[in-house]
């Protein structure tokens, strides 16, 4: 009845696959599959499989204040009962991962969020992102559209990962317009997590910065955003999503405010992993999915960009080139 | 005599026989209308997932995890005896752990001497942190309720302030975290079973030691009477000459010194550094579990290790059972609630049973009947 | 024994004139019998007295009488019906109303909501309700204001407010368990007089007490009770209170010694110009007084005169703002609570729930209590627990505590064993001085006896005493000399070998003057 | 359940006194008195600060959005604990009331929404009831308990009722309506004028004023409502009385033929209503889904609260608006605002201090108030803002700062946390 349990039934018996079917063990981080967020994300990555490449899966998630062995464990029972690859989203797993994928070296695993360390054996591939790539284009598409000089972000937690979407943006905005002011607001600081799941912190602190004159604001926060896109639709603001095209995603009374979402393709990533796995490609180490992969993106949904695209585009090219670099701390 | 003593033993049993029965129904219950597997769930849970080694697996880590939550309920406990609520130990032992993973990675000592400073580092943390809200209470009258709930929250953005001053900064890492505290300063672990990649901590033996401090403190000592008469009645203990505001700042800082000791056997037996996923919420386990284990040194570590079993075998519920790891909490509520309520149950039997063996001797000799009967 | 009036003696009464009838009633409590096939009849319009030894099951049966408990045989007759009452709700509905032993009364509500609650469909908790009181407290000469809060009033306040309440139901038969247990001899006059007031206009009250010659004087009908049994009904009339005892007891009482002084010249604890107040309010003011070695010191005083204040300041549970205390030759002004007692004073507290006793801890603890530190309670830093255990033993045995063991907790005892443990473990461990509030209230006259023994005994090995107590012929009894304690002040000091309750009583309220004077022509 | 050190020490209780009980008694001119005295100074600071949010009808607004869900706990705590029970399981039926809220609501509408979600906290409430009243079960032991149970069961809840539903989820239910909100008509525009002049008092009063009119929630006037009406149920009518005499004296109550199994479940039931209400307030009003975890912690807040209110409505009204306006503040300026703060709070410990000395009060702890308030003039004066890190313990530090400065005296019902057995009194 939950998220875990509609695995089996879509094995790979009807595929079309001509390879054996791969067994893909999935660890969600807290909240999994269902969170709307980048847990979400990463299983739309294994849906496609399931159905592209008729692979079969099992996922587990984490517990809230779980230790460091109960994610251990995770991978481990995963990993003894044959699932391989098997896929840890988030950072939080990065210890566990080292420890387990040197207990199985015949086995292949994949970390999303967090970089190989000096301990990471040779069989775990990082995906990591260039969110703060992503970030600066949308901070390009906030400068542009602001009419007041005065835009907000909103990150749901303070924690570098968040950072770096702050630097990216800051570091567009402040490409179109040098003199931009930007506020920064965090809903809260680890270990209070909450901050991505209190859309009325989310709300309160949207409202602020739209009473201080911002009239586009960037909300990293994950369930705390639809408070933020609310506060933008009452005060006819704009507003800007994350990680996927939020403009689809959200409810749709506030879609129509979200002028563009920066993309960060977990999904990609987790389906390129397996396939690579499928088709005996994988490659070790620290895989980033940044603009030139195509692994972070501006959305367009609903032509509010449009105007401003070629701007962007440009921009997107030069970092692609490598002629802007993008910080990734504020 | 061996009658009465049978009954007795039969009416302790009793109580969690009862409770454990109840919440297997309850639960199935919840599993039945979910749709979910009710054969293969309680199957997963009490014989593993069938996996080589699992169930050692799970039992390894049931003791690791057992003996951080134990630390959190004695902790908690400690406050209980003497009324005082203290609910700040979440914050007081992340404050602790978070002190001593620092000093830990800066020191460089032999072994013993390096763990001792650890050790200490983390209850004097702990205990500092508590004692805020046991010096507001004496000094000021504010109730420790709200103050610990308050100094958990502030414990939090301090925390936060701080790890990013220290944070080793790794670029490309996502998580941040204190530096690792070298080998000297690292609890070695046991391996009790050959081929099973599961270490106990070594801290097992630490938190055995509190246990026992903890019950020959109480049940021993002057300075255990005057808690616990302080926590029966503080008036009366008042007019027996304890110095109350004392007792409420000493047994505050005590119970923030264990709290102190929460996160070192995950700190010194596994992760040797505190970063952003360091387990958080276990002062709030630990509340849970005192309360079901009475207090009482033993009562409390058969519950810490009960709701240890319960969170690790999350993991095979979810992987072999496909329940949602949800389960496993709402079972933890569950059992809390059929436990006391168990006792209750079995305390009114016995009352009653008590009132017929009365009205039984009445009728056997009308004599002696009026007499204060020995219970 | 030959004394006792039967029960056969007394005519039985018609039906119809009987106001309740008590038949076959048993009631079990785990571990003991409270009542055991009790039968009683109460007659309409008369006042009806229940006596019997702590424990005897007096409590539990006005408790079955009125609906808070259930007894477990027998039944229950009001006014010729045959009832069964499972809340005091249906007793209340019967006209029965009562006046519990222990005050039941909320500390934060004022007098008006403690009285109309549960009743409040008849006045309403607003104006109606507040002249409604004020008519009836003007009507029996209860005089009580009924927006103070509760915790505000002394206890004969309290007590009218409890009968206040009985009263503002409309009741027509009166419950009063041990209502006089707190009052001063004009508050009980008064009581009495309210109760006569309350006969002649028909109603029906039963009483319990321990105080045996107030039943006496004020009772229709006595039952005596003896370990849950009705054993006798007597005739106030034709039975003194020697014999109304020996039939409660089972056996004859001791007779009452003669005592002679045993006042030394050595002073054992001195207070001089003790000043303390709460707030702006000055509760005692300039209290000066001195006990020596084997000399008994008798405070009299109605309730609420700085009398509680006065022991706290003295066991250094309250800081005064002058004045030195000594014991013997040292200061101890400037002394912990601890250090008072392990130099050698010990503590009967006034109210020993509160201050006296952990009553979710077994006996043994208890006995540790205020000892924590002296032998045979513990060995340095740590608890003796076999040597508590023994000594408890000892207290138990010497004391005549009627408990099944020292394991059962305080709660377990009855309210008169409970200050036996406690008398029993403030005179152990040769204690110099004993400050001792009101140590046999609720007691009954056999353990009371034995209490004031066991006083005199220790007196007589030199023990210091400060005695309170609010019952002047203990008081009179006991005392070597009695101050009088009027608004936190010493207002005149008695030779008990001539003073009569009478005097002692208008002293204590300030209503004679003269006697203040004799008062102080006798300290010269 | 704590101990209370006053009275062990033998403190006086001051309702002893004839001064304690008047004090008590606070009249509605001078309870103006002291807000318009407090809105100078709050109008000063602002001038002088430049920090014009401190007291804009958004701040206004936003507290009493971020105030309301916390009232609502503690107004529940509040009729749990007159009636004796303690209710640490309030987070636990927030919880209920926020998942109630989101099933509800996205399927039937908000009002549906409430009354699940209220249903739900009133179930939460019921399970308290069963096992604390009738079960005698520890008040403690029941409400962490109920908390776990609370946080789990939505959980498993949610993966059966919004998974597969349009933006539901394990953790989210769909989108949900929000309850009408409405704008006193006229005014708005014209005072959001004169707010805008930012003139000394006058802006400052236009402001908050535009605040309490401008888009509020029938369900904020709702919450208000309930607020008052506790206060009249619970200090007006007979079934108060009866209620809070369960509270201060069970025994007493049994002994006059009150049910007292009956008051304290119809107390503990309506206080799993009103923390559902609070809930359902987070779901609807300050956010429009339910969002797994979304209570973050309101619920002990709320117990906070009440405690802090010395377990009166008007009292945990006044904790309840001093946490949501401090969150409001560095949610929506953070340390621009709290710097301001840091100026007010110098001004009035500095008035304390004034006050203190033309009293002649004890001279130490006026020293250290005066230290206190130079400490705090010299943080302000030497900084311009106060760093983002810190400015979210704000609420927090400033509870406990307030409470340790008006050395309280609070006064829990005498029986709260007691387990109670019918016939065992007296
Ligand atoms: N609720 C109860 N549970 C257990 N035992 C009880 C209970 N109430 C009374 N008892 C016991 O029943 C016996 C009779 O008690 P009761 O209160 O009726 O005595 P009493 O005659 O009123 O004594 P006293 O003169 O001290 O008031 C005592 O032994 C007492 O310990
Ligand atoms: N719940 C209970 N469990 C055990 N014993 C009880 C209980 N309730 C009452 N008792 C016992 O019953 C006794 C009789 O109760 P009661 O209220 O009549 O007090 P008492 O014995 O007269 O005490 P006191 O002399 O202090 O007035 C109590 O002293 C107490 O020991
Ligand atoms: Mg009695
Ligand atoms: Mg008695």
């Amino acid at each position: 009845a939950c998220g875990s349990s509609d695995d089996t039934s879509s094995s790979g018996s009807t595929s079309s696959s001509t390879k054996s079917a791969l067994k893909v063990g999935l660890a969600y981080d807290i909240g999994g599959r269902g969170d709307q967020s980048f847990n979400d994300a990463a299983a739309a990555g294994l849906d496609k499989a399931k159905s592209d490449l008729g692979v079969t899966a099992q996922e587990a998630e984490a517990t809230t204040g779980e230790s460091e062995s109960a994610k251990e464990d995770r991978l481990r029972t995963l990993a003894q009962a044959g699932y391989n690859p098997v896929v840890a989203v988030g950072f939080a797993y990065a210890g566990a991962v080292d420890k387990v994928a040197a207990e199985f070296p015949d086995a292949k695993f994949a970390i999303v969020d967090s970089a190989k360390g000096d301990k990471t054996p040779a069989n775990v591939t990082s995906l990591l992102f260039a969110e703060n790539e992503g970030s600066y284009l949308v901070g390009v598409i906030a400068a542009k559209k602001s009419k007041s000089g005065n835009i907000g972000f909103i990150g749901g937690v303070q924690v570098p990962l968040i950072q770096k979407f702050e630097a990216g943006y800051v570091a567009g905005a402040k490409s179109v317009n040098p003199d931009i002011k930007i506020q920064v607001k965090y809903l809260t600081q680890p270990p209070d997590f909450s901050g991505f799941s209190d859309p009325a912190k989310g709300k309160t602190a949207a409202q602020g910065q739209l009473d201080a004159g911002a009239d586009v604001i960037y909300a990293a926060a994950g369930g705390s955003g639809g408070g933020v896109f609310e506060a933008c639709k009452a005060a006819g603001a704009s507003a800007i999503g994350v990680d996927s095209d939020q403009a689809l995603t959200a409810d749709a009374s506030v879609r129509d405010v979200i002028i563009s979402s920066m993309l960060k393709k977990v999904d990609v990533a987790v389906f390129d992993f397996i396939k690579a796995n499928q088709d005996g490609t994988v490659k070790g180490g620290d895989q980033v999915y940044d603009l030139k992969k195509g692994g972070v993106d501006y959305a367009t949904t609903g032509g509010h960009v449009d105007d401003i695209k070629a701007d962007v585009d440009k921009a997107k090219q030069d970092i692609i080139d490598g002629k802007i670099t993008v910080p990734t701390t504020p | 005599m061996k009658r009465l003593d049978l009954n007795r033993i039969g009416l302790a049993l009793a109580a969690p026989l009862l409770a454990v029965a109840f919440s297997v129904l309850v639960t199935s219950v919840i599993l039945l209308v979910a749709g979910d597997p009710v054969w293969l769930t309680w199957k997963t849970l009490i014989f593993g997932s069938g996996q080589p080694h699992a169930m050692t697996r799970t039992l390894l880590q049931t003791v690791n995890l057992g003996t951080t939550y134990y630390l959190s309920a004695i902790a908690v406990a400690i406050g209980f005896r003497m009324n005082l609520f203290n609910i700040g130990v979440d914050g007081q032992y992340r404050m602790a752990v978070f002190a001593a993973a620092v000093v830990g990675s800066w020191l460089d000592l032999p072994r013993p001497l390096h763990l001792l400073v650890i050790i200490v580092v983390a209850m004097v943390v702990g205990a500092a942190w508590a004692s805020i809200a046991g010096l507001l209470k004496v000094g000021r009258g504010v109730s420790e309720v709200i103050s610990t709930i308050m100094l958990n929250a502030i414990a939090g953005y301090l925390l936060a302030y701080l790890l990013r001053k220290v944070a080793s900064g790794e670029p490309a890492s996502n998580n941040i975290s204190t530096k690792e505290i070298p080998l000297s300063g690292r609890m070695p672990g046991i391996t009790l079973v050959p081929d099973v990649p599961v270490q106990t901590y070594g801290f097992v033996f630490v938190a055995i030691l509190v246990g026992f401090g903890y019950w020959y403190l109480l049940g021993r000592t002057r300075f255990g009477f005057d808690l616990r008469a302080t926590g029966r009645s503080a008036t009366a203990a008042v007019a027996s000459g304890v110095n109350v505001k004392r007792m409420v700042l000493i047994s505050m800082a005590l119970s923030g010194a264990i709290a102190g000791l929460v996160g070192l056997p995950e700190l010194l037996g596994k992760t040797y550094q505190y970063d952003l996923s360091f387990p958080a919420g276990i002062g709030f386990t630990g509340i849970a579990i005192a309360l079901v284990g009475r207090n009482s040194p033993i009562g409390v570590a058969i519950a810490a290790l009960f709701f240890a079993y319960l969170n690790t075998s999350s993991n095979p519920l979810q992987i072999i059972a496909g329940v949602a790891p949800e389960i496993v909490v709402v079972m933890q509520g569950i059992i809390t609630f059929a436990v006391v309520v168990a006792y209750e149950l079995v305390r009114r039997y016995g009352v009653a049973r008590e009132q017929r063996r009365v009205a039984e001797q009445l009728t056997a000799g009308p004599g002696t009947a009026a007499q204060e009967v020995t219970a | 024994m030959s004394t006792a009036t039967d029960a056969t003696q007394t005519p039985p009464a018609a039906a119809g004139d009987l106001a309740v009838r008590l038949t076959g009633i048993t009631k079990r409590f785990p571990g003991v019998v409270a009542n055991h096939d009790v039968n009683i009849e109460v007659r309409k319009g008369t006042v009806h007295a229940v006596v019997g030894e702590n424990g005897a099951g007096k409590s539990t049966l006005m408790k079955i009488l009125y609906g808070v408990q259930r007894p477990d045989e027998g039944t229950i007759e009001v006014a010729g019906q045959s009832v069964v009452f499972s809340s005091p709700s249906d007793a209340i509905s019967h006209g029965i109303g009562m006046v519990y032993q222990h005050f039941m009364l909320a500390d934060n509500l004022t007098v008006l909501e403690n009285v109309a609650l549960g009743a409040e469909s008849l006045f309403g908790i607003g104006d109606r309700a507040r002249a409604k009181i004020r008519e009836i407290s003007g009507s029996y000469g209860l005089d009580v204001d009924p927006d103070v809060l509760v915790e505000e009033l002394g206890v004969g306040d309290r007590q009218r407010v409890e009968i206040l309440k009985v009263l503002y139901r409309g009741a027509n038969t009166l419950i009063l368990d041990e209502p006089t247990a707190v009052l001063v001899p004009q508050e009980v006059d008064e009581l009495f007089a309210n109760l006569r007031e309350l006969k002649s206009e028909g109603l029906t009250v039963i009483f319990i007490s321990h105080k045996l010659d107030e039943v006496l004087s004020v009772a229709d009908d006595i039952t005596v009770v003896r370990r849950g049994e009705t054993v006798a009904t007597v005739d106030p009339q034709q039975t003194t209170s020697r014999q109304l005892a020996e039939l409660m007891v089972g056996s004859e009482l001791p007779s009452p010694q003669t005592r002679e002084s045993t006042v030394t010249d050595v002073p054992m604890l001195s207070v001089r110009d003790l000043t303390l107040r709460v707030g702006e309010r000055a509760v005692l003011e300039g209290i000066d007084f001195t006990i020596h070695r084997g000399e008994v010191l008798g405070i009299a005083g109605v309730e609420g005169n700085g009398q509680g204040e006065l022991v706290d300041a003295l066991m250094g549970l309250r800081l005064p703002e002058t004045g030195a205390i000594t014991l013997g030759e040292v200061d101890i002004t400037d002394w912990s609570t601890r250090r008072r007692r392990e130099s050698g004073i010990g503590f009967i507290p006034e109210d020993r729930h509160r201050q006296g006793l952990m009553l979710e801890a077994p006996l043994w603890e208890n006995r540790i209590l205020g000892h924590q530190t002296q032998p045979p309670s513990s060995r340095g830093p740590l608890i003796n627990r076999s040597g508590a255990r023994a000594d408890t033993e000892r207290i138990v045995r010497e004391f005549d505590v009627r408990t099944p063991g020292i394991d059962v907790t305080a709660h377990a005892l009855s309210g008169g064993n409970q200050q036996k443990l406690i008398v029993g473990r403030e005179l152990s461990g040769e204690p110099v001085v004993l400050l001792a509030a009101h140590p046999t209230r609720g007691v009954d006259v056999g353990a009371q006896a034995a209490i004031w023994e066991h006083i005199r005994a220790a007196r007589s090995a030199g023990l210091a005493v400060l005695l309170i107590s609010a019952d002047l012929d203990e008081l009179i009894g006991l005392s070597d000399t009695i101050e009088v304690i009027l608004r936190g002040r010493f207002v005149g000091q008695f030779d008990p070998a001539n003073v009569t309750p009478e005097q002692l009583g208008s002293a204590m309220t300030g209503a004679d003057a003269s006697d203040r004077q004799d008062g102080q022509e006798d300290q010269a | 359940m704590s101990i209370d050190i006053a009275e062990a020490a033998g403190a006086p209780v001051p309702a002893h006194t004839e001064s304690g009980r008047k004090r008590s008694r606070v009249t509605p001119v001078t309870l103006l008195l002291a807000l318009a005295g407090g809105m100078v100074l709050m109008s000063l600071v602002r001038v002088i600060t430049g920090a014009n949010d401190i007291d804009s009808s958004g701040t206004v607004s936003a507290t009493l959005v971020l105030a309301v869900p916390i009232a609502m706990a503690g107004l529940g705590g509040l009729w749990a604990e007159r009636a004796g029970v303690v209710n640490i399981g309030l987070e636990g039926m927030m919880i209920f009331g926020t998942w109630g809220a989101g099933f509800g609501g996205y399927q039937w509408g908000p009002w549906a929404g409430l009354v699940c979600g209220v249903l739900f906290g009133a179930l939460g409430g019921l399970l308290h009831a069963v096992a604390t009243v009738t079960f005698t079960v520890d008040h403690i032991v029941s409400g962490v308990a109920l908390n776990l149970l609370a946080a789990g069961l939505v959980k498993y809840l949610s993966g059966l009722a919004f998974v597969g539903k349009p933006g539901g989820g394990k953790t989210q239910s769909p989108y949900i309506d929000s309850p009408p909100s409405f704008t006193v008509p006229g005014v708005s525009d014209w005072l959001k004028d004169v707010e805008a002049k930012h003139w000394l008092f006058v802006s400052d009063l236009a402001g908050v004023v535009r605040g309490l009119t401008t888009n509020v929630s029938l369900f904020t006037i709702l919450a208000l409502a309930l607020v008052i009406g506790t206060f009249f149920i619970l200090w007006r009518t007979a079934f108060g009385l009866r209620l809070r005499s369960c509270g201060e004296s069970p025994v007493a109550a049994e002994s006059l033929g009150v049910n007292v199994y009956r008051y304290k479940y119809a107390a503990v039931i309506a206080s799993g209503a009103f923390a559902g209400f609070g809930g359902v307030y987070l779901a609807e009003v300050a956010a429009s889904i339910y969002r797994d975890g979304q209570t973050g912690g309101r619920g002990y807040i709320g117990l906070a609260a009440m405690i802090f209110g010395n377990w009166r409505p008007g009292g945990l009204l006044a904790g309840s608006t001093l946490f949501g306006y401090t969150d409001a503040l560095q949610l929506r300026r953070g340390g621009e605002s709290v710097h301001a703060l840091l100026l007010l709070l110098a001004l009035i410990l500095l008035g304390i201090v004034v006050w203190r000395v033309l009293r002649r009060a004890n001279v130490a702890s006026t020293l250290v108030a005066a230290a206190c308030a130079v400490g705090l003039f010299v943080w302000y004066a030497t900084t311009t803002a106060v760093p983002d890190d810190f400015t979210g313990m704000t609420p927090y530090v400033a509870t406990l700062l307030v409470l340790s400065l008006s050395a309280q005296r609070l006064r829990m019902p005498a029986a709260d946390g007691l387990p109670y057995r019918r016939g065992e009194g007296g």
